[in-house]
């Protein structure tokens, strides 16, 4: 019987240093400018949220394992090794206050990927048993029950049911040979099954042949955000093991940041192995279809002022900054942007995992205050997004904030232009 | 020790030996960073990173764009000041070029001293603001330890002596000349074992940075 | 004994005119730098004083520092010799040799025990007494003998002052300057190789005419020809500044006057009156001339590096000791990055599997 | 028999030491000893450093010859470089060489070599007008009026009534061995202090092209100075009318005053054309390229080497040859590894420092051992005896006069018919002294060639000064060696130089007064300063008068002859003496 061990977390970071790490934390002048690009920082003011200051164990680990003069130091009892409280410390600097949006590795002026380092230091603190109860319990139940939130395929199919019912179309299920193979968010499968009509009636107002997985529908991946690579390679293997299954072309990412992040460019480094199918964004697939003339508007323009959400993971993080911009150009005439868009956008304060940590709460409330600002500066009447995890924690923010806005996934919003056949 | 041996000793002996321990700090750390590898790519890419990571070493010289410059002016203009002051004045400053020339073969021309001059002057002047953000405001003041008030004073120290060696204040010109050259070598030694290596790491940085973000079709 | 005539009789009864007087004085009053108020005090100060007598003593030399106060114009070494001083013992100028100059200086000493000035050119070799002799002595002895009864001692010369070449490397014959030996003396430095002609007669001519030693910087040296580095004073000195540099001897630059800091030029570190004074009645002097400052008057300049290397370049031995570190560097860093693979090897073979029943502690 | 000492030996540079044994009965030396007492380790020094840079550690070899080692030097690694030198580098330094040679010898007549022969004392009670007349009937010097002579007369009474006799103290005045009579003496002092004055301004040719004086620099593949008649920073019109300035100021101070004064001042003492006479062998390395440039068929100054008084036959010389040149330490407080009665070659010199000699202070030299700082060179002829030689103005004028250079020959006949001496008086102190003036009296005639040849070149629009092409140690060969020879105004001058890997590996100089002043070599062969005291005659032993005479009448410069050497990294020491 095993059980995480500070020696496992200690070990575990020493695994995860490679170059970049090295030269990261030796062109790191302690600037500062981190702090400003993190809204953990600009929303409380309290520098312990500076990005780099949250690397400080791993940062000990490269210095003392892997550099002379670390060893020297130790070595001659200048420096104090890490200790077990130190990670327990750094917990909430690690999950609560980052939810490695990734604004910091724009800006470092050395070209410092904290985002990247921040990563691998939960693999540490996750193999020493210091991941928070909330990202814990997750990812017992991504792996024990196959979804994080615990849903079963009892539950989609429910949902699947009500959709069927409401769009009149048929959800293909386990279809060898489909095209696409669309996955889901556990969140959108309670919270917004409008996703799933839209992909239906886009799929087929495109004519494309697609279906869903019984045995995987689930994209989120719980391992990647607590840090435990061997998790998050379990829980991507089952959707890679059903996709080569069906034999699908194409497996589409559903509106979720880290899902998209998982599948699309940790999969396949989890795995060791090139994907012999091509993973998309459920955006990216729309645009496609736009630019291929697939995508036929009813005219009916949104007329409301409108602005879009740049989920990070797959805006930054994920290079799908332009497709979303393209499609509500197609259907929207008052899209405005707000002053830090697209790859410089702002974190809706959960992604990451932090939405799953409870204590987490309070603080993600407080940053939130970020997006809020950006929203009533730009006073839109309607926000689009493209990840449920976002669209979740904003209208929890709106909710906290008092604020009324309406939200609508992109996907939805272009299935409701299209059309009808 | 009269000045004069002083100033053969830090132009000799000291030289030889900060420039060796430079080389081999240099050679060091750079190899006890490649041993440490790099995780293979398996995703499939939007491009192969190079031209990302070449396009974020050079990028990240240019100004942020303007969400970032407000948030982080003061640092930015007043770094932007510092790095380049210190460099146009160790890289454009006649007696440096010769300097480099003996050293490496090449050379190019310099500017007058009096543009040096002033140049120093902004440069040291934004260093000393630099010194006082960091301590008054409150994410640096948390940040900082010892190797950063170090390693300010060891890149302030140069430009100090050098604009003081320049003006003959305070001390003899071939003692304060001395060291200046001294504040030099000191830079030197310590630059490989401190934050300063940034020098030369930060296009490993920007380099792994930009070329991930670039195999993601993501501009850094 | 007859009372000796003050210089002021000595200068008036060889039809030295008052006039004349004066003008010397006044001569004497700008090259000390010294106000021109002070002139009546210093022609009545002049006027007063029986001749200094002074004693000079000549060790590992060339003569370039009696050749060069030869050529000294004001005051001149006639004036000096015969107005000003009494120079009572002068290897290369006394009459008499042997015995007969031994004798002389014996005299001297005797007579003016407590108030002799002692000048030294040359520097005193320690490693072995027989390295240089005179009259069957060793220089330290003579030096130590002379300098007992002398008021204050006048190092002419680099020799003298800080061991000159003699002294450079690998200083063959242990030999030191005068300070290394006198510490219980005043001692006025008066460096250069060799020192320009009016600053040795001048600085003696400070001392008989204020009966006190100029003011010194560290070194020693008087402030009122050592007090400037020569680049400060040199009038090529604005093409420094505008970065106009003679990159070889000969060529346009070179020609228009610009700076010769590129050649090796060490007018920034030497602290000299060449650009002012200059040499030999104000000629001309040697950046003047083409060729860069040696640096002749500053300690161990033959040995700061070739004459024609620029100041700013290091001495050689760089590449040697850069070869070295990137050997050394290369080897430490292949140790320790094999070390560090080898750990982060073994990190990664002993990883054991993290399961969602090992993300708690038990 | 009495041990004559005289140490110091003034009025010369550098520091050299006579002992002489004399006879009782007739007050005559039996055999002299030469010993230079300094040491600083020059060669030494040199090893390692970069060639360019050896003229100024060279030139300060001596301070009095002060041009002669630096050029010596960088003519050493031009000649090991193959590195040709512009014409007007060539004829600057000519016109370098030249002022330097009427500047030292002017200088040693008056101020280094009068003293023996003139009583300032005596001066004191000449005859103003006398003196004047005196001086009318020798030459046109304007500065001859009695009132001229009567203030300089006034002067040396104030200074001698002062009691403080300065540098004049204990001289031998009043003699008997002075011979003129007061009005002569009071001509002479006068010429003293106004050589004094004139020296001053020739030294000026120095500044203008080497920046200063003493030790002007130099450069090897050129000199310093640009020549560029439209910029006020290089050599100009102005500056070269003030070269032409000083060397009219030079020739007219020789032909007015020095000549006449060494005629008259002779002509009291003709008894020494036949004292002093020495070894009566002479060498000569060969300079003064009448023609402006450095080729050898056209020096003033053959090269070569007689033998014996014989000016029928004079045998060539060659400087690379090792077994003409070698340098001998059997007295010399040296080691050689091969043994101390072996002659090495320059560019083999190899020699251990090792005082040997009786700890200071000491009364006598143990001269039957070893007793100088300075080495004895030695000529090998083809006979394949070796042979001590003199060097020097006698030995250039004997050259001269024996290959018929036509200017010698009637300046020594002329001086020899006036003095009503036989050309034998020329092997002796008087015609050491005598041949001085008239060498300098040639080379004052040949400045003004040197000068038009620099004026045309100009004229021509030739103001090339340097050569960079060899500048760069990394266009030299991985190793060279070469000899840089000259005429120097106290004999022949050569510098040996060995140059590896761009820097100087060895170093050797053999200078003018090792030649003349070194001690005996393995064969007991005096030098030339110790054959010519030989059968001195002393008057009074306790004012050895005679010893200076003909000592000062070779020039000693004693810091040039010593130096020491290291070879093949053991601490190596060798004397010399110039």
């Amino acid at each position: 019987m095993s059980a995480a061990t500070f020696a496992r977390g200690y070990q575990a970071l020493k695994e995860n240093i490679d170059i970049s790490i090295a030269a990261y934390f030796q062109s790191c002048v302690h600037c500062g400018m981190c702090a400003d690009a993190c809204l953990f920082y600009t929303e409380t003011n309290d520098p312990k949220y500076t990005p780099i200051h949250k690397l400080a164990p791993l940062r000990k680990v490269w210095e003392q394992e892997y550099t002379l003069l670390g060893r020297l130091k130790v070595w001659l009892g200048l420096a104090q090794p890490l200790k077990d409280e130190e990670l327990a410390e750094w917990k909430e600097y690690i999950y609560d206050s980052c939810t490695l949006c990734g604004r910091c590795s724009m800006v470092c002026p050395v070209g410092n990927d904290l985002v990247y380092m921040i990563r691998k230091a939960r693999e540490g603190m996750a193999a020493a048993g210091h991941a928070p109860a909330g990202l814990i319990g997750a990812t017992t139940r991504a792996i024990q029950i196959g979804s994080p939130m615990g849903l079963k395929w009892l539950a989609l199919q429910t949902q699947i049911k009500h959709v069927e019912n409401d769009t009149g179309l048929t959800i293909p299920i386990d279809q060898v040979g489909a095209e696409f193979l669309v996955l889901m968010s556990a969140m959108e499968i309670i919270n917004f099954p409008e996703y799933l009509a839209a992909v239906a009636k886009i799929m087929k107002h495109v004519g494309k042949t697609w279906t869903i997985s019984t045995e995987a529908f689930e994209a989120t991946n719980s391992g990647i955000q607590i840090g435990a690579s061997d998790i998050a390679k379990e829980l991507v293997s089952r959707i890679v093991k059903a996709a080569e299954k069906l034999q699908v072309k194409t497996v589409i990412s559903p509106e979720c940041g880290h899902a998209y992040m998982a599948i699309r460019w940790e999969g396949p480094n989890l795995m060791g192995r090139y994907f012999k199918f091509q993973v998309k964004h459920i955006l990216e697939v729309l645009d496609e279809f736009r630019d291929q003339g697939k995508l036929k508007t009813d005219g009916i323009f949104e007329t409301a002022r409108l602005t879009y959400h740049d989920p990070c993971q797959i805006a930054r993080r994920g290079g799908v900054i332009e497709q979303p911009r393209n499609l509500l150009k197609l259907i929207a005439r008052n899209f405005v942007e707000m002053a830090d868009h697209g790859k410089m956008n702002w974190c809706c304060g959960g992604g990451g995992g932090v939405s799953a940590i409870d204590e987490a709460h309070e603080l993600r409330t407080k940053v939130f205050n970020r997006k809020k600002n950006q929203l009533q500066e730009l006073k839109v009447e309607k926000l689009v997004t493209a990840c449920a995890n976002c669209r979740i924690i904003i209208e929890e923010g709106f909710e906290a904030y008092q604020m009324e806005l309406p939200i609508i996934g992109l996907t939805e919003m272009v299935a409701e232009h299209l059309v009808e056949k | 020790m009269n000045y004069t041996e002083f100033l053969l000793w830090v132009r000799g002996p000291a030289f030889h030996f900060a420039t060796a321990i430079l080389v081999l700090g240099l050679t060091l750390r750079f190899l006890e960073m490649l041993f440490l590898g790099s995780p293979r790519q398996y995703a499939a890419v939007r491009s192969n990173g190079i031209a990302g990571g070449i396009r974020t070493v050079i990028s990240r010289f240019a100004p942020p764009e303007p969400g970032v410059f407000q948030r982080s002016w003061f640092i930015i203009v007043a770094g932007y000041l510092f790095h380049l002051g210190f460099f146009i004045s160790f890289f454009l400053f006649a007696p440096h070029i010769i300097l480099l020339k003996s050293l490496l073969g090449v050379s190019w021309p310099g500017l007058p001293a009096p543009v040096i001059n002033i140049i120093t002057i902004i440069s040291l002047f934004a260093m000393i603001t630099l010194l006082i953000n960091r301590w008054y405001y409150p994410v640096l003041r948390f940040l900082s330890d010892f190797e950063d008030y170090l390693s300010w004073t060891l890149a302030f120290l140069p430009l100090f002596t050098g604009y003081l060696a320049f003006h003959h204040i305070w001390l003899p010109y071939p003692l304060m000349l001395a060291l200046h050259i001294l504040s030099v070598e000191i830079l030197m030694i310590v630059l490989p074992f401190t934050k300063l290596i940034h020098t030369f790491t930060f296009i490993i940085a920007r380099w792994t940075n930009g070329a991930r973000a670039a195999q993601k079709g993501v501009q850094v | 004994m007859t009372k000796q005539p003050t210089i002021g009789e000595s200068l008036r009864s060889q039809g030295i005119s008052r006039r004349e007087f004066m003008k010397f004085c006044t001569t004497a009053a700008s090259l000390m730098a010294i106000s021109p108020a002070l002139i009546p005090q210093l022609a009545k100060a002049l006027e007063n004083t029986p001749r200094q007598s002074v004693i000079w003593l000549s060790f590992q030399e060339c003569t370039g520092c009696t050749e060069s106060l030869t050529r000294s114009h004001a005051p001149n070494l006639e004036s000096l010799i015969f107005n000003t001083i009494s120079l009572d013992y002068h290897h290369t100028l006394q009459a008499a040799s042997g015995e007969a100059a031994e004798l002389a200086r014996a005299e001297a000493m005797k007579a003016n025990n407590g108030k002799y000035l002692l000048v030294v050119d040359g520097s005193i070799p320690l490693a072995n007494p027989g390295y240089s002799t005179i009259a069957g002595m060793s220089n330290k002895d003579i030096l130590l003998e002379v300098a007992q009864g002398a008021k204050a001692v006048i190092a002419v010369g680099t020799c003298a002052a800080f061991g000159g070449l003699p002294k450079a490397a690998p200083n063959p014959t242990g030999a030191v300057a005068v300070q290394d030996l006198i510490t219980d003396k005043p001692i006025v430095n008066v460096p250069g190789c060799p020192p320009i002609p009016i600053v040795i007669s001048s600085v003696i001519a400070h001392y008989v005419t204020f009966g006190v030693l100029p003011q010194l910087d560290g070194l020693k040296r008087p402030l009122s020809f050592f007090g400037q580095n020569i680049h400060d004073r040199c009038y090529r000195r604005p093409f420094y500044e505008r970065g106009w540099f003679a990159e070889s001897f000969d060529d346009e630059g070179a020609k228009q006057g610009w700076c010769l800091y590129k050649l090796g030029c060490k007018g920034p570190v030497t602290y000299n009156a060449c650009a002012i004074f200059k040499w030999n009645d104000a000629v001309s002097f040697p950046i003047e001339a083409g060729h860069g400052c040696l640096g002749c008057s500053e300690p161990d300049f033959w040995d700061a590096g070739g004459f024609y290397q620029a100041l700013s370049v290091p001495l050689t031995g760089t590449a040697t000791a850069v070869s070295y570190a990137m050997v050394g560097g290369a080897a430490l860093g292949v140790v320790g990055g094999l070390l560090n693979r080898q750990k982060k090897s073994e990190a990664k073979q002993h990883h054991e599997v993290v399961s969602i029943a090992d993300l708690k502690r038990t | 028999m009495t041990r004559l000492v005289v140490d110091p030996i003034t009025r010369i540079e550098g520091h050299l030491r006579i002992e002489a044994q004399m006879d009782d009965a007739n007050k005559t030396i039996t055999a002299a000893y030469s010993s230079g007492t300094m040491v600083r380790g020059i060669e030494v020094i040199l090893r390692g450093r970069d060639p360019r840079d050896a003229w100024a550690f060279a030139q300060r070899i001596c301070g009095v010859c002060t041009v002669v080692h630096g050029l010596a030097s960088v003519r050493a690694v031009e000649d090991a470089l193959k590195y040709k030198i512009p014409p007007n580098a060539q004829l600057i330094r000519n016109l370098m060489i030249g002022a330097q040679y009427i500047h030292d010898h002017v200088m040693h007549f008056y101020h280094l070599h009068a003293l023996d022969w003139v009583d300032v004392v005596s001066a004191l009670s000449a005859d103003p007008k006398a003196t004047s007349e005196l001086a009318q009937s020798l030459s046109s010097y304007p500065k001859s009026s009695p009132g001229y002579f009567a203030d300089m007369q006034k002067k040396l009474k104030t200074f001698v009534e002062s009691g403080q006799l300065g540098i004049f103290a204990q001289g031998y005045w009043g003699h008997p061995a002075y011979k003129l009579p007061p009005e002569a003496n009071l001509m002479a002092v006068s010429h003293y202090l106004e050589a004094l004055t004139w020296q001053r301004e020739v030294a000026k040719l120095h500044a203008i092209f080497g920046g200063k004086n003493p030790h002007p620099n130099f450069l090897v593949g050129g000199v310093p100075c640009a020549i560029d008649l439209n910029s006020d920073s290089a050599l100009n019109a102005k500056r070269l009318a003030q070269v032409q300035d000083i060397i009219g100021l030079m020739r007219d101070f020789v032909d007015q005053v020095y000549l006449p004064d060494t005629l008259a001042i002779a002509s009291f003492y003709k008894e020494w054309g036949s004292q002093g006479e020495g070894l009566g062998n002479f060498l000569t390395y060969g300079d003064f390229p009448t023609t402006g440039l450095d080729d050898p068929t056209t020096f003033l100054v053959p090269a070569g080497v007689i033998l014996n008084r014989d000016l029928s036959v004079t045998y060539p010389i060659d400087l690379n040859a090792p077994e003409q040149i070698q340098e001998y330490v059997t007295h010399s407080w040296y080691d050689y590894s091969s043994g101390k009665d072996q002659g090495l070659h320059p560019y083999q010199g190899e020699t251990q420092l090792n005082y040997t000699g009786p700890t200071p202070p000491y009364k006598q030299l143990e001269v039957e051992k070893e007793y100088s700082w300075l080495k004895s060179p030695r000529w090998i002829g083809p006979d394949g005896k070796m042979y001590a030689v003199e060097v020097g103005p006698l030995a250039r004028v004997l050259m001269m006069y024996a290959k018929g250079q036509p200017q010698a020959k009637e300046l020594v006949d002329s001086m020899l018919s006036k003095l009503n001496l036989p050309i034998s008086a020329l092997y002796s102190t008087l015609g050491r002294t005598a041949a001085r003036t008239l060498e300098t009296k040639m080379i004052a005639d040949l400045m003004p060639t040197w000068y038009d040849n620099l004026i045309a070149n100009i004229k021509a629009g030739d103001t090339i000064t340097f050569n960079e092409t060899l500048w760069d140690p990394s266009s030299w060969p991985q190793r060279a060696q070469g000899v840089g020879y000259m005429e120097a105004p106290r004999g022949g001058l050569a510098h040996w130089i060995v140059i590896e890997n761009g820097k100087i590996a060895n170093y050797q100089a053999v200078v003018p007064s090792t030649w003349n002043a070194g001690p005996r070599d393995a064969q007991g062969q005096a030098g030339a300063y110790e054959a010519a005291l030989q059968g001195q005659v002393i008057e009074k032993p306790e004012q050895p008068i005679e010893i200076l005479r003909t000592i000062h009448s070779f020039d000693p410069c004693i810091a040039c002859a010593v130096h020491l050497t290291d070879v093949k990294g053991e601490e190596v020491l060798k004397v010399k003496v110039c």
